[in-house]
Parts: structure tokens; C-alpha cells; sequence
């Protein structure tokens, strides 16, 4: 009953087809499955319905499956960083569903516990309120959201035990610990495969029952998307 | 002799209390941490999943897996804490975070708010902004009065698609300072150099002008 | 010669699988852990936040801060993570546990059960009762066949408030193990010594019975 | 600035009203806000809606307010160990609001982010159901369900630096994360005050934007309910 498992490409064995959904973690670049989403790509899989924050750069995360044309409809807050995604979908290649940030990660944690709606008033009187349902509570209007599922999650992690219990490094966190949970089946890369028992228990991010499969990263590539610095001489 | 950007930054500043948890959009509002007055203990969220946001990295300190809500390499403080984007938005729309700045394409005299979307040109999205919007509780905005040809920016209706409907606080652009109340907008301070007229002229919004302006 | 308690937990522990996450209730489904074969590797989840429960603490050991969802001490293992009430009903009731085995007052040949309530009495509460078996992917449970003063518990109907509508998937009680279909309940096992006739005497609701033990 | 404060009863100072609604953490008595529910009881504020999975037991936890009669309303999912706490109930002296307690800790979650309301299958046809709003997501029924929020949250952690930011312990932790985001004012006690930078970033629990009021517990007695051990002996 072992999770773990040897490549990206065996970890993706079996649970692929035409037409799925997937979740991918991520900020930008930070935080994301690079060795899992490059084996998505090789597998060849079409139609898939992406729930990521962005779509990656042209040559990096998600835009890879752009490229490559593999990705039906994403839904994402911000797809701002990828030539070939604005692209495709100029020319209706590409479905895209805008979701406000803090909606999308409310829809995608709402999938972990089950919940098939909630309702929020970010976007109350906007583009984002056409079509969905209008309910109020104490005098204020909410709109109803969907929770989102996913047939697989690919996710980033710092560290796993050999139970899949995770830790998230700094900022690379972000929408992995909700797409963990969301997703039928959770498949997750890491940086250090550690024996159970090595991580604090009060300090799991990610307990393992989410998590399905597991692979060690390889060739973390990690890019920066806009290095900012300042010289020692400015100080703070 | 309207503000510039960091006059712009510099007045936003101000706004910030001890104490205050505050977001800072991307842009000019980011400037706003470089003008965070000593005496003034302000702690920044970044909505990706951190509390407490340091300065950028030194040359070559740069963490991959530290960054901001600009996608920008930035560093951790002694009271940092990060944290999921569902934590992160439960703060935001929860009503947690005090203070946000943001950059505006319009805004009506409603404190209606536009920034996000230009039909007919590509859109990239809305990420935080409709969340924050909707749940910070005062919104400050900064921007340039006018677009770049000229046109008013600060109007009696927005025509670009919202972020959010009676959201904004205040405005400060490069003539001066706004307070939009629930009886409509004030212009509170101008800008050196920068007339009633001026303000009239480059405005289409309906706006009262406190007492001390007129007696200018 | 029904079974004893003990022999019923020692049947439930029999649908335990490799790999499995498994919530047990309070009372006779605890005894369940005690029958865990060695073979097979299952982790047990406590719904007051914790994966990975281990056995009790040796004397002298107990710790306040480490209790199980029935309110006794207990241990933690190697696998173990701690988590909030609401991560851990992010598990319960987002269908992540395989397996839950509960105790019951009633329940009816459809799978409803009934387990948290006698009106006219005081009522203690449903605890976790209802997201268990509202979330979990097989709900077993475990049950005298008949209550105290001989009536039948399991049921056409049930008399007593639900806890669940068409939620349970296997009951194992003192005179057998019953199957709880769509299309219906099926007799599929018997206690040793006990007979049909005692099982159709003893129950009330409708149910089909497997082919080999027709044949006994 | 500081969010310190010397004693429970300062901590409460000012922000105490009969007929105020408070969430309590713990889970039996597992994690309970010993001082502060102690402090609260020297108030003598009454009229108090209090919102805890357990009423404590007789003389401890919430079970001291219920001898005091302070408590008019519990929110609770069970509440077997109290027998003052029966007795005010059957006397119709005490309203109680039993919520299944995956729907109680998902309610207090839903304060945290203003979410009004959420639906869940938990508790379709059941009492629980009665005079709710159902909907069907997927040919599926669900029931609508209300996000809970505190005047005052009293919130017990291990560990807090003087941000405020907490650390729980073990299985104390329960439903005191939530409740801290669903409290206007949430006031901790901690067994432990540590110097801001202390605690490792990437493992705190609460960030300290939810935590108002800090004080360090004294004199704790962490009660424990049903000590049950074994013997050497026995093995596992």
C-alpha cells in the first residue's frame, strides 16, 4: 500500500483520460508541480479543464499544456504572464472562466469538506454576479458559488512523510493544502521524502489521508518570475 | 504643480494607524511601504498567503518560494506568518484586514469602483481585487485624475465592467483627496498648485468641497 | 449462542481493508480496534482533530491535551497529525474516511438509522454523529439485535428521530450480518446456533436472505 | 499597541455586554479557555448565547456560567456531562441548539471569511433539516446552513508570541482556530508568551491578525475527563 512512487510518469499511470479536471497548486510560479505537470504534458491527455490561479508563462507551468494545446477551459484569477494563452483565446481556442481570487480558493477548499455552494459578496454587482443566485442575509446581498472538485490534483510540497503527510515552505503554500483536498485523487511532488515519524505532528499541513501518491521532484527548476532585490547599501 | 506618483504615496501614507493590518495593490500602491512613517507599526498582508511582508531581498538572497502578491522576491520579518489563500482570503473578505490600496481605472461619485476589465481588450483578471474590495474595511484609492487622453476618471457612473459597487473610502489622485461618505463624495485636499477649477474642470463626478478649500 | 460484544467487534474488524481510514464510534465500535488483524494496516481518525490514534496511554502517562472523540486519553503513533474541528470534518464529511462502524438504537430496511435521540428524554446531542454518516463511504454498524424489553430494532421504519436517511451499508448485530442494498436487506451471515427462525422472529423488517444459508 | 494584558479580567475589560453572544473553545474539556471562562464568570454579565462544542462539566469549563445562570442559549453538538445543565434545560430555564458537529465547526469557519451561509448534506432528512432552505446541487440534496461569529471569542493555545500569533497543542486544538477567525474580538490565553520571531513562520496556527487580547493562563488545571491507561503488561 505504499504511496510513493518512482516517477511523475508512474504517478500519473491510470487516473488520466480526455476531458478531465484538474487542480494545479501554485502562485504564479511559485508553488508549483513542475515535475508533474511536464508528465501531464507527455501523456498527451486533451480537453482538460485547468482550476489553477494562473496559466503559467509561455515555457513554464501550466503554459506548457497551452502550447501544446491540451487544455480546453482554465479557471483561474490571473492570467496576465503568457502570450500563448491571450493567444488562444482571442481566437476562441480557449474557454476561460474568471473567478475573484478569494472565490476560487473558497470554491476549491469548499470541495475538500463537500460543500456543493456558500455564498460570498465579493463580486456582488458585477460581471461575476451575472447568472448566479442572489440571496440575502441581515440585510446584505450574497451571491451563491459552487465548490470545486478536481479528478486529479497536482500538487507542491516541501516535505513529505511516507504516509503523504505534508509541509508547505513560505509562500509556496498558497492553493496547494485546498487542491489537496480536493482532488478525487491528490498526487503530490516533493522536495525531501522524509521516514514517518519525522515531522512534528502538531505542524502537518497536509494530513496524508488527502494525499494519494507521491513522487520526489526532480530537476526543480524553480523560476523566479520577476526577481526584485536592492543593494546593501540602500538599507531598508 | 499636481502630486507625483510618490507625493501620491507619500499622502497615502497617512492613512495608515499603529496597529493596522493593510494590503497594498500592485503598482503605484506599493510604493505606499516606502513612505511608512517610523512611529507607525503597520503590518502588510500579501494575499498569496503572508503576514507580515519584509523588503525586497538583497542581491542573491532571493527565495523562489518567497514572494508577493506582485509575483515580486521579497523577504519574511520577525513576525511573519504564511498561511494558505483560503486563510489568506478569510482575512481579506472576513473584514480582518484594515486598510487596502488599490490603483483605479474609475471610480464614481457612489464609490463604485472600475480597475479590472476594458471590454475588447484582453483581460487578465481580476485576482484579489473584487475580494478585497468586498471585504477590507476602507479602501483607499490612488490614482492619476485624468486618462491619459484626458477623460475624466473619476465619474458619476462608471462605464468600464466593476470590481465592486459603494467600495471605495477615499481617493487620492494627482489633484488631491477625496472622502466618498454615504451622502456622496467631499474633496477634502488639493494638491500645490492645483485650483477648485482645475479640480472641476478635470472632473465629471458631482463632489461637495469642504469648508477651508473655499476660503482659499 | 448470539455473538458476544466482543465477537461483533471482532466481525466488523473483519471489513477493515489495507490502507483504509477508519472513524469508530463511541462504545461498542471502540472495542473494534482491539481485533485489527496484524496483517492489516489501518489508520483511525478521531473527529476532535487527529489521524493516526494510537492505544491508551500507559499509567502515568496521560496527557490532557491528547484525548479521543469519546473524551479519553489516549496516544499518538508515528503517522500521527493533529488538525482543527473543521479540517477534520473537511475529512468526515468531504468523503475522505473509508470507513466508519457506529452503535444504533434503530435502523430501517432502507439504511436509515437512528442513534441520538429518545424523545421524552434528555438528549445529549448528535456530536459527530450525523456528519459521519452523512460523509463516510461505508457506514457499518454494531447493535444489539433487540432492544432491552425484546423489540425489534432493526426496522421497517423507524420510531425514533433519524440520524441518517439510507446511510447504512452493513449492520452486524448478535444473531448475524446483514447487507443494506438499493434494492433492499439481505441476511448474509449467522451467529452460530442462531437460526432463520430466530432471525425472522427477532426482526421486523423485510429482508431477503443469501442463498448458502438456506441451504444450512 | 500591545496586545498583552496583565490578567483575564483586564483582558475582558470593556467588551462585555448581557445578552452577548461568545464562543468558547475545547473540545470536552480538552482546550478550554480556563481562566477566561473563569474571569468571564466574575463579570456576572448575563443573558450570554455561548457557542462550544461541550457545556463543560458541573464546576468547570462553561459549566461554571450554567451555575451562575448566566448562559440563556447554547450552540452545541453534545453535552452529555453536565447534570446542572440538564436539569436547567428540562425546567425550560436554558434554550439549547444542537448542531451536528461537522456543521457546528463549519459554521464558526464560516465566520472567519463572512460567509453568511453554506449548504451540506449533513442532516438531510433529520430534525436537524427542519424548516431549513434545501437545494439540489448534481440531483443531490443539501441543506443551508448559517456562518457563526462571536462578540467575543475565548480562545485557548499553547504557545503565542507577542503578535499574537498561536501554536496549539495536540488535540487542543479543535475548534479554537476557528473560532479566533470568527470572533470581533478574540482574546487568547496561552501557556506559554514567547518573543515575536520565536516561532517558526511556516508553523503557526492563528496568524495574529485574528487575536486581539493576549494573557498567559494561571493556574491551569487541564481537567482530565475519562483517564484511561493501560499497563505495562498489557502491551499494545
Amino acid at each position: 500500500m505504499s504511496k510513493i512512487y518512482k516517477s511523475a510518469e508512474r504517478a500519473l499511470d491510470g487516473i488520466l483520460f480526455d476531458g478531465m479536471t484538474i487542480m494545479a497548486g501554485g502562485f504564479g510560479l511559485c508553488g508549483i508541480p513542475e515535475n508533474l505537470i511536464a508528465a501531464l504534458r507527455d501523456s498527451g491527455k486533451k480537453d482538460i479543464t485547468a482550476i489553477s490561479n494562473n496559466a503559467g508563462v509561455d515555457d513554464f507551468g501550466l503554459g506548457m499544456l497551452l502550447q501544446t494545446r491540451q487544455i480546453k477551459k482554465m479557471i483561474s484569477s490571473y492570467v496576465g504572464e503568457n502570450k500563448e494563452f491571450e493567444r488562444q483565446y482571442l481566437a476562441d481556442e480557449l474557454e476561460l472562466e474568471f473567478n475573484p481570487q478569494g472565490t476560487l480558493a473558497e470554491r476549491i477548499r469548499a470541495g475538500g469538506p463537500g460543500i456543493p455552494g456558500f455564498y460570498t459578496k465579493t463580486g456582488v454587482g458585477t460581471l461575476v454576479a451575472e447568472g448566479k443566485e442572489h440571496k440575502e442575509f441581515d440585510g446584505e446581498t450574497y451571491i451563491l458559488e459552487t465548490g470545486l472538485k478536481a479528478d486529479v490534483s497536482l500538487i507542491k510540497a516541501w516535505k513529505a512523510d511516507k504516509e503523504g503527510n505534508l509541509i508547505f515552505k513560505k509562500t509556496a503554500r498558497n492553493f496547494n493544502p485546498m487542491m489537496a483536498s480536493a482532488g478525487k485523487v491528490s498526487i503530490v511532488e516533493v522536495e525531501e521524502l522524509v521516514e514517518t515519524g519525522e515531522l512534528d505532528p502538531d505542524q502537518i499541513h497536509t494530513p496524508g489521508i488527502f494525499i494519494q501518491r507521491i513522487i520526489v521532484s526532480k530537476n526543480l527548476e524553480k523560476r523566479i518570475e520577476q526577481l526584485t532585490t536592492r543593494t546593501k547599501k540602500e538599507g531598508i | 504643480m499636481a502630486w507625483t506618483r510618490e507625493e501620491m504615496a507619500k499622502r497615502a501614507a497617512q492613512e495608515l494607524v499603529n496597529g493596522y493590518y493593510v494590503n497594498l495593490g500592485i503598482g503605484i500602491p506599493t510604493l505606499v511601504a516606502n513612505f511608512i512613517p517610523d512611529s507607525v507599526d503597520v503590518t502588510l498582508q500579501s494575499e498569496n498567503g503572508m503576514l507580515g511582508m519584509g523588503p525586497f531581498p538583497y542581491e542573491g538572497e532571493a527565495d523562489p518560494d518567497l514572494i508577493n502578491a506582485g509575483k515580486q522576491t521579497i523577504t519574511e520579518l520577525n513576525r511573519t506568518s504564511y498561511f494558505s489563500s483560503a486563510d489568506s482570503f478569510s482575512m481579506i473578505r472576513g473584514g480582518h484586514i484594515d486598510l487596502s490600496i488599490l490603483g483605479a481605472m474609475q471610480v464614481s461619485e457612489q464609490g463604485d469602483l472600475a480597475n479590472w476589465m476594458i471590454p475588447g481588450k484582453m483581460v487578465k483578471g481580476m485576482g484579489g481585487a473584487m475580494d478585497l474590495v468586498a471585504g477590507v474595511k476602507k479602501v483607499v484609492i490612488i490614482m492619476d485624475h485624468n486618462a491619459r487622453d484626458g477623460s475624466a476618471k473619476f465619474l458619476k457612473e462608471c462605464t468600464l465592467p466593476l470590481t465592486g459597487v459603494k467600495v471605495v473610502d477615499m481617493i487620492i489622485s494627482d489633484v488631491g483627496v477625496f472622502m466618498i461618505k454615504d451622502d456622496g463624495a467631499v474633496l477634502t485636499e488639493l494638491a500645490p498648485g492645483i485650483s477648485l477649477e482645475d479640480v472641476k474642470e478635470r472632473t465629471e463626478a458631482n463632489f461637495k468641497i469642504e469648508k477651508h478649500l473655499l476660503t482659499l
